[in-house]
């Protein structure tokens, strides 16, 4: 037995070790992209990749994005693993029928007979300064779409923990990465990766007692500061990481709220048609009368995301989630 | 040194990064498409091929015939008869080796016959029962594509897979003439050629993409001219001459199997029937075009050059015809029987292992499906 | 005043008459897509319009959907009012990315120097027996996207009021056309169509006092069939018809949900992720004291849309409408 | 009468439909990109162009450094130099008169502001105040596109409804090496064709997207030879020669104005700089490949040929660069201001009129900031 020096590694490094990782275990899995090879990437989450495989297994693409997924979708029909990396969140749309009438349906259509496991790397979100088109929350779209796992991480140790599960996976998996955790640090051995729960539960990150604060991705560490703030207020709040939009943990996610009978749903994507709403009208079905309080949702404004000069307007920040859990109607309790 | 005493000193030369990254004069196609049936070189076309083909366009239309007969009896929820363009079908397959791969459009129900795949399971998508009914690995051939040209950068990805492997396999992906608009189209030549993969380009330009004709399509000498803006060779053939396809396709096969790369291969064929059975062709175009391209049917040109060789006769005509027959009496009687249908299957592929959320909706339609069968049994008609 | 005679029109007719009369009445309105010429649409939406207003007011395209749409923003810029065919709405996918990145945008990007005033038309949903592709139900994937309006019309005056609205608005506008009312009848006169309610106002379709069904296009009859057969079962339903899915009324929703004390939302799109999350949050958030149990849902199962022979087991009906409305916690009230 | 028998009846023709929509040789560009400066042709360029297009360019590489020098001051979000580029740049703005519509791409500040939008209002979009800054019915110009070749279909329809409207306008839409990989490229350009759109397609082909140089973006002979699979001529030209692109682009302006359709003009030149401030572009290439470039600066080039035919002297080069200083200390001053900021504009341009639930969310913001207001008033320090 060895003592390991733990040091901190950012969820960037744990992201690049997690596919450096699955690639040396399987010669099936390829990575491809906008810039993954010799550049490693806008974000340089795929640096080293290039120089430690190949070309032929980390790929700079021509720049069209339908053409990136749909060879990745060839590839994985002929036994390959392709790990795709979409630029910005924004820039995945153009491949959009890609995913939906074929990644998301293939397996389903040959009755599994042609599964295809694809992982679609997409950077998300904003709160990084970025102009038009590099800071957008796409996720309602892709959980609307049966077929594909959605799945984002929200810490050092999920980032590389969830990226190996989802490469791993026989399914496809829009794996939704937050551009503004990237440089987040956290205490993390890349040698000796700490064992994460699989794709599809939630996590408590937080327990607490007065209300539930469910959320994933960019807005978990917004609602841990929340949650610590809330004490001063008397209120202990309960967190829930999600992790995976789909499979959506009910389980986890409504014996929270039976517990606490308050909650609030936190996330970055516009609030209509946005996720929160699915969220919340799942818990309230499910949860009726353990609710003090209508679920409440805290999410970006129903408009194109901001430029950079207005994005901390728009952004859910720790303020705005203690103002709803203020509205969850604590009177009527009394 | 001022930048007038510089002058001198300087050469005009090409901008540093510019170099022709290839020579365009042999990829553009010839003016006119290829032909052999009815010309002096048909002479030289193997009769055993010519045999095989022939077999294959009178099944093909025999096939297109029977499925047309069976949307009518409500058996098929609709077909897209590919009569008139049976050359490009059974070329494009016999064009391949085994372990090759076939992704063919939504129109091709032919060429995936002809490849192996069971008549009954290549209808399954247009009957209704399921999407696709045959096991795309066993035959090597992809799901029929209902969105046009999509299929294209799959074909891509595969060859392109095979070629990483080590695998001298090819992909031939099928598209007609509207699907070349299409930015899928675009991009899965363009990946093709970069990295050289093993991939053959069949564009059936049957003149029309529905009501649209080709003129309304594009503007280019040829769809094959497209080829040149992508590095690879551009090739334009009849694509009513069973034997110039199979030439044509055939060569292109072979030059991605040695490493060569893509080719595009236009085939100006047309379209005899209407769309669909759903559609009517009336609407849009004039009998005497039909009329004038029936007088350059693919059958018949087949048949001309087989007989006038003495590679058939009456006999043989009426054997092919007869397995045909054959052929289109199994598919009726077996298209005539209720397809097994479990609606629980519905939940079952949709991921590896269902959702919680489609086990609970899986029992719900179980349970309605209980209280169906109830109904019915207690039922007293 | 003269008294016209009032024949039965069709859902289908009445779009027809609508585009029709939009072009008489402003040169400015421009048709295409797919076989909208010639042809007149394979659904034959667009029938006539070529012949009477030339191939350069109803234009046959190039098969190419991001082209089309992307060629429509163009002729918006320089003041014409594109209506956009998609010819199903599986094969509006690949405009996803005009969409959403130009269409819903470029009014805010400007601060609203260039409005774009479009209206695409994407016949949706399934029960006609089309194969693979041909039955999607993509309104979630719309709603999420702020600058569009979703409109779709459930009868046939709507038909023709809403796309006359539709044309005449300077948003753009996604108009939904439930492709199994195509065919659907109603007494309507062309040539003196019924006014109708504006966009963004949904409207009781069927006054009752037990609960509200809220629904909206194709799933309308559904909802008045099951509010009749419900009689029997001694419920005395509401139905309300949403019309437009964006702007939402939560007025008239929230009003009448305030009445009944009870909600079902029934919907055709799958249900995670589709617009009966949204709906079920926003009313739970406004009347959750005047609710006597959840909103529940209807909605199509969690899987892509099924093949033809097995689609009556997908759609929502009925008998499920039934199901939900009795498990509204009835006792609970006694 | 057998099959046997009609054959001799049978002649060989082409298959009905078939018939060469354009004669593919006058589409196919040049071998070699076309060049004015330099060559014997330089002479008779226009003086009075070759003062503007230098001044301009002079204008442009001081704005592309006074930008770049923004961005490190914190000033501008992000700045993608074109310097290297300006020659295409100024020649794109110049090519067009005023009723024409220019659609660039992210990288296209100089062209925007050569054709004279505000240079502070054309940097809304990369300060991030806003995300377009100026208005587009002002000057004829497009939005910056940031996403790639999307723009291209809108310059196609903007060009077509001119036509249909009567006007003699022209749209001018720029796009880089990679962005012609996108499906949007293809179909602009295919609509473009069968429309007849009085459209020019300007490729700057800077060797690289990102990091991704060309050989990994096509394998194409040269991007201007996608043109022909449209049907509409492509030409190649020395990027860095701004004589010879204004030539080019002016020619093809004429004919689309004069109703010949589209062109697809391949402009071959270099990015100097890195991609934009944020990015290091020693990852990617080699300093020499830089370095041969920069002897074929398109400014030296430009200032060599009017020096040499004394077209300019020192205090001529004196006064174009005072006034690039001029404008650039105007920049400089006026982007050091804090731009005008209302948290409240998000709400205002969503839709004509804000929905509900946009009234509830601009309320919803307007407490919290009236609440942030106090809170900094009630703040002792
Ligand atoms: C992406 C997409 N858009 C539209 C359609 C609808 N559609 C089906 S077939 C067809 C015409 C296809 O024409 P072409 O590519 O020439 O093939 P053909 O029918 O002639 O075999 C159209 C528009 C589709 N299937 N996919
Ligand atoms: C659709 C889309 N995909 C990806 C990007 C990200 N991106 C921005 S610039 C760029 C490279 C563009 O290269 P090129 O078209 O050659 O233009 P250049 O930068 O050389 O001017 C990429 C990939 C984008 N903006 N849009
Ligand atoms: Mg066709
Ligand atoms: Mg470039």
């Amino acid at each position: 037995m060895t003592t390991v020096a733990v040091k901190p590694a950012t969820m960037a490094q744990a992201l690049t070790r997690a596919m450096r990782d699955a690639m040396a275990a399987d010669p099936a899995v390829h990575v491809m992209g906008e810039d993954v090879g010799t550049l490693g990437g806008v974000f340089r989450v795929t640096d080293g990749l290039a120089a430690e495989f190949g070309e032929d297994r980390c790929t700079d693409t021509p720049l069209a994005e339908a053409g990136i997924l749909g060879a990745a979708v060839g590839m994985a029909m002929y036994g390959l693993r392709p790990v795709v990396e979409m630029q910005f969140d924004a820039f995945a749309y153009p491949a959009f029928e890609q995913l939906i009438s074929h990644v998301s349906r293939m397996r389903n259509r040959t009755r599994g007979r042609m599964p295809l496991p694809i992982t679609v790397r997409v950077p998300y979100g904003g709160g990084i300064g970025g102009v038009e088109h590099h800071s957008d929350s796409s996720e309602a779209y892709y959980m609307a779409t049966p077929g594909l796992h959605v799945v984002t991480p929200a810490t050092v140790a999920d980032a590389y923990g969830l990226l190996r599960q989802a490469i791993a996976s026989d399914d496809p998996v829009v794996f939704l990465e937050p551009k503004r955790l990237y440089w987040s640090k956290d205490a993390w051995n890349a040698d000796h990766p700490t064992e994460v729960e699989p794709i599809g539960r939630a996590v408590v990150r937080r327990p607490g007692t007065s209300a539930t604060l469910i959320t994933y991705g960019p807005s978990l560490p917004v609602c841990m500061e929340a949650a610590e703030a809330a004490r001063a207020e008397g209120w202990d709040l309960e967190v829930v990481d999600l992790r995976s939009l789909v499979p959506f943990d009910d389980e986890t996610v409504c014996a929270s709220v039976r517990r606490t009978g308050r909650a609030v749903v936190v996330h970055e994507s516009t609030g209509f048609g946005g996720p929160g709403g699915e969220i919340a009208a799942r818990i309230t079905e499910r949860c009726f009368h353990h609710l003090e309080a209508p679920v409440l949702r805290v999410a970006g404004f129903d408009l194109p995301y901001p430029p950079p000069m207005l994005e901390r307007h728009h952004l859910p920040g720790v303020d705005r989630v203690l103002d709803a859990v203020a509205r969850l109607q604590w009177e009527a309790e009394n | 040194m001022t930048v007038m005493e510089q002058r001198g000193a300087y050469r005009p030369s090409p901008p540093p990064a510019w170099q022709p990254r290839t020579d365009p004069a042999p990829l553009l196609p010839d003016a006119e498409p290829y032909r052999v049936l009815g010309t002096d070189t048909a002479a030289k076309a193997d009769p055993e091929l010519l045999r095989r083909l022939y077999a294959q366009v009178v099944r093909g239309r025999r096939y297109n015939t029977q499925a047309t007969a069976l949307t009518k009896q409500g058996r098929l929820a609709v077909y897209p008869s590919s009569t008139g363009q049976e050359a490009c079908e059974v070329a494009a397959a016999l064009a391949l080796e085994e372990r090759d791969w076939l992704f063919p459009s939504y129109r091709d129900t032919l060429a995936v016959v002809a490849r192996g795949v069971d008549p009954v399971e290549t209808l399954t998508l247009l009957r209704g029962d399921w999407h696709n009914g045959y096991d795309p690995h066993t035959h090597h051939v992809a799901p029929l594509s209902t969105p046009l040209a999509t299929q294209l950068p799959h074909a891509v990805g595969l060859a392109h897979a095979a070629r990483l492997k080590g695998d001298d396999v090819v992909a031939l992906a099928m598209v007609g003439d509207g699907g070349t608009s299409e930015g899928d189209f675009h991009e899965a030549l363009n990946f093709a050629a970069v990295w050289q993969a093993p991939v053959v380009f069949l564009v059936q330009n049957n003149g029309f993409a529905i009501s649209v004709p080709l003129a309304k399509q594009t503007a280019a000498p040829s769809l094959a001219h497209k080829a040149v803006g992508y590095g690879m060779p551009g090739r334009l053939v009849d694509g009513n001459d069973a034997v110039a396809v199979h030439e044509v396709l055939a060569d292109a096969v072979r030059r991605a199997r040695a490493g060569g790369g893509p080719t595009l291969v236009e085939a100006v064929t047309y379209r005899m029937e209407a769309h669909t059975n759903a559609d009517d062709a009336t609407r849009y175009r004039e009998d005497d075009e039909v009329e004038a391209w029936r007088r350059h049917d693919p059958l018949q040109l087949l048949e001309r050059e087989l007989t006038a060789r003495g590679l058939l006769d009456e006999a043989a005509i009426d054997a092919v015809r007869q397995d045909a027959e054959a052929m289109a009496a199994d598919l009726r009687e077996r298209m005539n029987q209720d397809p097994r249908l479990d609606p629980m299957d519905l939940f079952d592929h949709v991921y590896a292992e269902p959702t919680a959320q489609l086990r609970e909706q899986r029992a719900l339609l179980g349970t309605e499906l209980a209280a169906e069968q109830d109904d019915q049994e207690g039922d007293p008609r």
